[in-house]
């Protein structure tokens, strides 16, 4: 187990006959994946390259009682009540791939499954890879990321796949990837996951990504400032040329009421000491000089 | 979506919040006849979806009917900060004895429901959150638990009031709170909340944002912001409606990208090395070839555009898919200015065999094709 | 508080549940018109809240009005199962296919509450489980999640269904669930829930209970309570009127404690030597001298009662209210029977002063108490 | 610290001024309880036996942020909300003697407060009393107990009482005596105390005190069974001649159902050895002999 994920992960798939659950549990597996079931309701019976398909978590579960993480491909209307099914069903680690969940669905499911013990990622990401034991539960391309020593983690999905590639590419590798994702709320928010890595042994150094919107950069410059996050942290910030008021793109990637422009986060960070990228490649440089 | 006020007044007195006695007004004889249905004086307020409306002349008293005619007049089919005004509300004028700040909104940082209340208001919450901090009183609400009587009690309390006025406030935030959980709202704010002389408690101006992602809960609100988007450009419109987010910018390089992080990062780049991005352009995760079709033509037939910078990191989004998205709209509008694109990630080969075959500049290296589309826009 | 059937259903029915087409009568009369108006045959249902109706001659199929007419007229005003019949429900007979279990209770163990369902009907759930309990499907519902999409699709499945049938099904879950949320009921229950021969899905029966401590918020249903205490004895009405807890059970000895197992120990120490309890009255957490006058005067006025052991244990309770309460009823209705007493804990020299004057028998141990009174009672 | 209440107990008591309240917030403080707040919205400001009176928790516990533990004497009507604003301030432990709450809403404030980390117990009983350090949090007659190495659960408040009665009469102290309530769900079940008190050093032998309704007597047996309980156990069950489908007194003792009735009971706890008393005196003879 690095962060969150591990040699011992086995995973399940919701919504794993949709067009997107399919081809993703194809490049997982590709990927090395364990993946031990599928669930989608009404399905069951099937299989799904290779993988059987149930028509619930329970019944997933008490054929492969190992399973201990979920992928949710479901559609929006229906991804809250996947994740519940899941935590009920005692999955520890949820990670919610779909898009336009609305955030008041969002703000109660990561509540439960908080109260319940389990961790949510997502929803609106990419997912979570790690090169190491070659884990990957998500949608990223997996072949730009290689086993080391950086944790990355990243409020946008295709930035970390682009930094990631230019590590990989200078000979830098990942211990873990995580995409927190790009809406207002996230299940695992960026402190929290900066937090995992702070504490993990493969990690010696952590990548930041973050973009306009709400606080999440400041609030981990502030844990920063208080001493509770010792590893070299190296940051980049999107979205120095956004306009207020306007969503760009993400959900959550709006500066409102006065709070969540580039600049103020790329301020907190120099005032703790973490240098921020100008650029995505220069990133790369950066941990160079930490590492 | 950002609710006119009328329509938020509309559902907050739905949920029991008291409310001045209003009318809607087209024209200006309706404003007219409003004026002499409620009784003169009354106030004029522009129907307009952004903040400082009073500042910029959209609301004004008027003494007598023939009076809000004229205002009327004067601010249907006029602008107030950019934005067109269709309608207005006209509404009793009240004796204001104190003005208070009151919202429900959803805070990232606890992952809950949050409450603002201060004893000030009629300013924007930002300044009296930076001049008087400890005047703002911050509720969290569990939101499995929901909204619970302490809770309410004390943001009664902290505006400073008990007994029947008490009772007012309370029926004020619970009729919001409710509001705002059955309309998926991101924000619920009457600012100012109002003391009036008479000793109503009454919300002088009120907001409401409706969760995107939540419309189609809301037929009646979906179908509204269809017909009138209001502070959305139609540019901006059309391109949802295709599928993909875009955002106008002042600028004359039309940028492309993949994924909200990567397209604002595309921005950045392009303005690092002395551009001016025309626009945000996120083709989303996952995009087909006829989403990239459509986000490329648009940008082809804005004048405004000089050049297209395409930045394309594969991870859901297929890059061959994008590559004939491009090819498509190249064929059916042609090439009336550069487009530099940059590839990379899912089927890169058969993505880039595509774009070769049309004769595309391609870089591997973002900041390699951001210098190369600020210097073609700038020839 | 039982429900009728009559009640359950009107109450499932506004939650969407669909039911059969019925008619309530209060009269033989009533009852033809409904047959009359449905279409025979009809079946004729005696409205009583005890279980076992059927096999007690409760529910009767009339083939015509007249037939109808006559059932009605046999059952109105007769009994069933000890209990009254005052009304009778007149229901479409329908062809039924199959029958099922369902029902939504608070779980004690888990803390939460719990769907039942099986697919077998129309006996105790308590037989099927006992019987057949790999039949029975055991959901819980996470109080502050509540229902979840994912439970009711898994107990659609479990009783069988699926396509149309099985959104009726989920139609009749989720109106139960509301029911159950909206009137804090302890207990809904469709038993047998019927698949009919027409491809409906419809409660042939339907038991509510609700939490009495909840009725306050439903005021219809206290005042239908009031008015009509069901399977409760009208001297239990009254003793919850009065505020003390009273069964009556068929022994010859009163008793009176504070505090439920107190008094229920005290029903068992007096059984263990050989007597029989005529109730249990228990006077409840800190009752005052008012309350324990009305339960003394209550079994000294029971023809039934021969003799009376009052065991006290004070905590909130106070000794010498207890004994002044004593002291009232005996000044009022004199002394026709034997009373034992044994007092303990707040203010007990005080309250043996007050009995010593009244030269009641005291015992400073219950089992000498117990021993006394079922000598006392013998004689 | 024996079991949930001990020398660092820091009480506050919501509800102080109405006549309950005041009445048995006296005869704590007389116990020896360390009360340092009341709470009764509009009432802040007054002083009830010279402890401070508050309009709500959160005030009592920026005045008193040792508090840890709160006695709840509200009505009914109001007592939930007074168990939210105890679990949101942060209070650890709340005591509800608090009669005639609906079921759902303690299903409700009870599965919130175990997500918050908090034992609530009740409603409707009489608390809990630590002889050893002299802390009552509730209303039980305080003279009948006495320090010593017994814990006793008690499904009902008078009989506990009597029993601890007969016991100090005995010689025999108690660690703790907790009166988990009459209704049919209560915060702490007699299994959850029967657990701590097998878990707590001060703890030599478990009295438990059941009734009629429900099958929280056959789960504690059940897990005596399975070897979860080792510490010798005696019993005394009330309601041996409560007819079926009544109500006695408690909204949880009926015999409902087909389950509940005392027969089962015993019958459950002597298939696991455990000596059931049939009278309440009995008891502290069973206890001698196991002792």
């Amino acid at each position: 187990m690095t962060v969150l994920v591990g040699g011992d992960t086995r995973a399940i798939v919701q919504g794993i006959t949709g067009r997107e659950g399919t081809f993703h549990t194809g490049r997982m597996l590709e990927y090395g994946t364990r993946i031990v079931a599928g669930v989608t309701p009404g399905r069951g019976g099937a299989e799904v390259h290779g993988i059987p398909v149930y028509d619930s978590v329970e019944e997933a579960l008490s054929s492969h009682p190992d399973a201990n993480a979920s992928v949710v491909f479901v559609p929006a209307r229906f991804a809250p009540d996947a994740v519940y099914e899941a935590v009920d069903a005692g999955i520890r680690l949820v990670v919610v791939i779909t898009e336009h969940i609305p955030v008041h669905e969002t703000i109660r499911f990561v509540r439960y499954a908080r109260y319940r013990g389990a961790t949510v990622i997502g929803p609106n990401c990419p997912g979570i890879i790690a090169p190491g034991p070659r884990v990957k539960l998500g949608i990223m391309p997996g072949h730009v990321y290689a086993p080391g020593p950086v944790g990355v983690v990243s409020r946008s999905g295709t930035l970390s796949y682009e930094i990631a590639y230019h590590m990989t590419s200078r000979g830098i590798g990942q211990s873990v990837v995580i995409g927190i994702g790009g809406d207002p709320v996230p299940g695992l928010d960026l402190l929290e996951a900066v937090e995992l890595l702070e504490g993990d042994a493969d990690t010696r150094a952590i990548v930041i990504i973050g973009e306009i919107g709400g606080d999440a950069e400041e609030r981990v410059a502030a844990a920063i400032a208080e001493g509770r996050v010792k590893k070299p942290v190296v940051a980049y910030i999107a979205g120095r040329t956004a306009p207020p008021g306007k969503r760009m793109g993400h959900a959550g990637a709006i500066i409102s009421m006065g709070t969540g422009d580039a600049a103020s986060k790329v301020k907190a960070f120099e005032r703790v000491g973490v240098p921020v990228a100008s650029t995505p490649s220069e990133v790369v440089k950066l941990l160079e000089v930490v590492l | 979506m950002k609710l006119y006020e009328y329509e938020a007044k509309s559902i907050l007195a739905s949920f029991g919040v008291p409310m001045l006695r209003g009318r809607l007004a087209a024209t200006p004889e309706e404003a007219r006849n409003a004026a002499a249905e409620l009784g003169s004086p009354v106030v004029i307020k522009a129907q307009v979806t952004v903040a400082g409306r009073g500042k910029a002349g959209g609301i004004r008293l008027a003494a007598t009917p023939e009076e809000a005619y004229r205002v009327a007049a004067n601010m249907l089919g006029g602008e107030v900060k950019g934005l067109k005004v269709a309608k207005v509300l006209v509404e009793e004028a009240a004796e204001v004895r104190r003005e208070m700040y009151l919202s429900i909104t959803n805070e990232r940082a606890s992952k809950s429901y949050i409450i603002l209340a201060s004893p000030i208001g009629g300013v924007d919450i930002e300044e009296i959150a930076r001049e008087q901090p400890d005047k703002v009183l911050r509720t969290r609400v569990d939101p499995l638990a929901g909204l619970r009587d302490f809770q309410v009690r004390r943001v009664v309390r902290w505006l400073g009031f008990e007994g029947d006025r008490g009772r007012q406030v309370e029926a004020v935030l619970r009729g919001m709170y409710r509001a705002f959980l059955e309309y998926d709202a991101d924000l619920v704010e009457t600012n100012p909340l109002a003391e009036l002389a008479d000793g109503r408690i009454v919300p002088l101006d009120a907001r409401m944002i409706i969760d995107d992602n939540a419309l189609y809960r809301h037929p009646d609100l979906q179908k509204a912001y269809e017909e009138d988007p209001r502070d959305v450009t139609q540019f901006e419109a059309a391109a949802k409606k295709v599928g993909f987010s875009y955002v106008e910018l002042d600028g004359d390089i039309g940028v492309i990208g993949n994924g909200a992080g990567l397209t604002m990062a595309t921005m950045d780049l392009v303005y690092a090395y002395g551009g001016r991005p025309a626009n945000f352009l996120d083709i989303g995760g996952g995009a087909n070839r006829e989403v990239v079709y459509e986000a490329v033509k648009l940008l082809l037939n804005n004048q405004r555009v000089k050049a297209i910078f395409i930045n394309i990191f594969g991870g859901i989004t297929r890059t061959d898919e994008v590559a004939r998205g491009v090819e498509q709209a190249l064929r059916e509008v042609g090439r009336p200015k550069p487009i530099v694109v940059r590839l990379k990630g899912t089927n890169e080969e058969e993505g880039r065999r595509i774009l070769a075959g049309l004769g595309i500049e391609m870089y591997d290296f973002a900041e390699d094709a951001a210098q190369r589309v600020v210097r073609l826009a700038g020839q």
